[in-house]
């Protein structure tokens, strides 16, 4: 198991290789790139942040629990940080395992707890010069709710 | 006690990435989101999650001298 | 959308280069690879055999169903034939869509119904020098039951 | 009517991978097997699907001349 924040273009290749072993018989790959339109908007980049330590350790949490429900320690993900254009990998993760059940849904197991659970954030930049942050629930901070609505005891 | 705070993506925007705060002896999570909430009002931020030393926190949680607080907003990496 | 049956290795970043496009924000990849145990026993090598006109023709067909229900059609599936080594791939699925959700669950449709319905058949190689056909209900030849069982009116 | 069969994997092994069968008229996928099954008798050969012109057919379905028959073994692709 491995996980990273990397500043440099993944290396999906080196990915599904690392994870390689004569007892696998299947692999999944799963790779999330910055696309060119969210909700109707053109997207030219996404500056990605992470509050580091704490995304490093929620994702060493998640391979950990993937590990433990689907029986296979041989998962890597690696999250870029910065900047990224259009097409730009912005996650990818491997998982090698002997039967197809495990690979597949350790794959789904980690998107799914990385989109929820990991301190990283989104700043999209749209072709009119303009940028906001956006989240996995599919708001942008435009339209969110006034911070006074989550605090009120 | 004055505790430092982390603040990330449109929180550091609208407060700094970095934020001195005062609270009282034993405040909590709550506690803590009321004090920012005073200095952001009228900003249009995403109700956040708290940390405390790398740990998602519940609002009721005690917060102590010299531990790591970090202001989360919703999240969206992968 | 493209299948074949090819002999020679699978390029598995070829098949995801082939379904990248700017408006994709996941993209999934199934290798299957020949592993070093079946049931207990050392396997060194696998020959895949193919009805191949019919299983070219199943695999469109399936494209064809999981673009339809996935809303993608951005799906290459290559299935290779011949005799293969561990650890070498026999199939490999590469799907892309502008959501996870379609490019998770056009994979597992893709390799459930490959592995379901496309008439394709392998025999292993085991350390003892001794080979079986074997099949995806996990049974081999000599453990099935009799033919006659299946046709009896 | 005479029809040409095609065989794979085990079936292929046991009886080549091409067979002429002869067959009444209007004979059934039902009928292909029994008479393959004669063909067979002992061998630890596993229950086929039938392909007419390469889509899977049921026990009922009729054979017609011309056709293309194979036996598919239990599938392992994969």
């Amino acid at each position: 198991m491995r996980a990273a924040l990397i500043t440099r273009p993944i290396d999906v290749a080196a990915l599904v290789a690392e994870v390689a072993h004569p007892g696998t018989g299947a692999t999944t790959l799963f790779i999330g790139t910055v696309r060119d339109l969210h909700e109707g908007r053109a997207v030219t980049g996404i500056d990605y942040e992470a509050y580091e330590p704490m995304a490093l350790r929620e994702c060493e949490a998640i391979l950990a629990e993937a590990a433990e429900r689907f029986g296979t320690d041989r998962i890597v993900v690696e999250h870029r940080v910065g900047t990224l254009a259009v097409t730009e990998a912005s996650i990818a993760i491997a998982v090698a395992a002997p039967r197809r059940v495990a690979a597949l849904e350790a794959q789904r197991y980690v998107i799914e707890a990385v989109k929820a659970r990991v301190p990283i954030f989104k700043r999209e930049h749209y072709v009119d010069g303009t940028r906001a942050w956006v989240d996995n629930r599919g708001g942008s901070v435009a339209a969110a709710s006034a911070v006074g609505a989550g605090i009120t005891p | 006690m004055t505790i430092t705070v982390l603040l990330f993506a449109s929180w550091a925007d609208a407060l700094g990435s970095r934020l001195s705060v005062a609270l009282p002896e034993g405040a909590s999570v709550a506690d803590l989101l009321r004090e920012l909430a005073g200095r952001a009002v009228g900003r249009p931020l995403p109700v956040p999650m708290v940390a405390i030393n790398q740990r998602y926190a519940t609002p009721g949680q005690r917060i102590s001298m010299g531990d790591e607080v970090a202001i989360i907003p919703p999240v969206a990496g992968g």
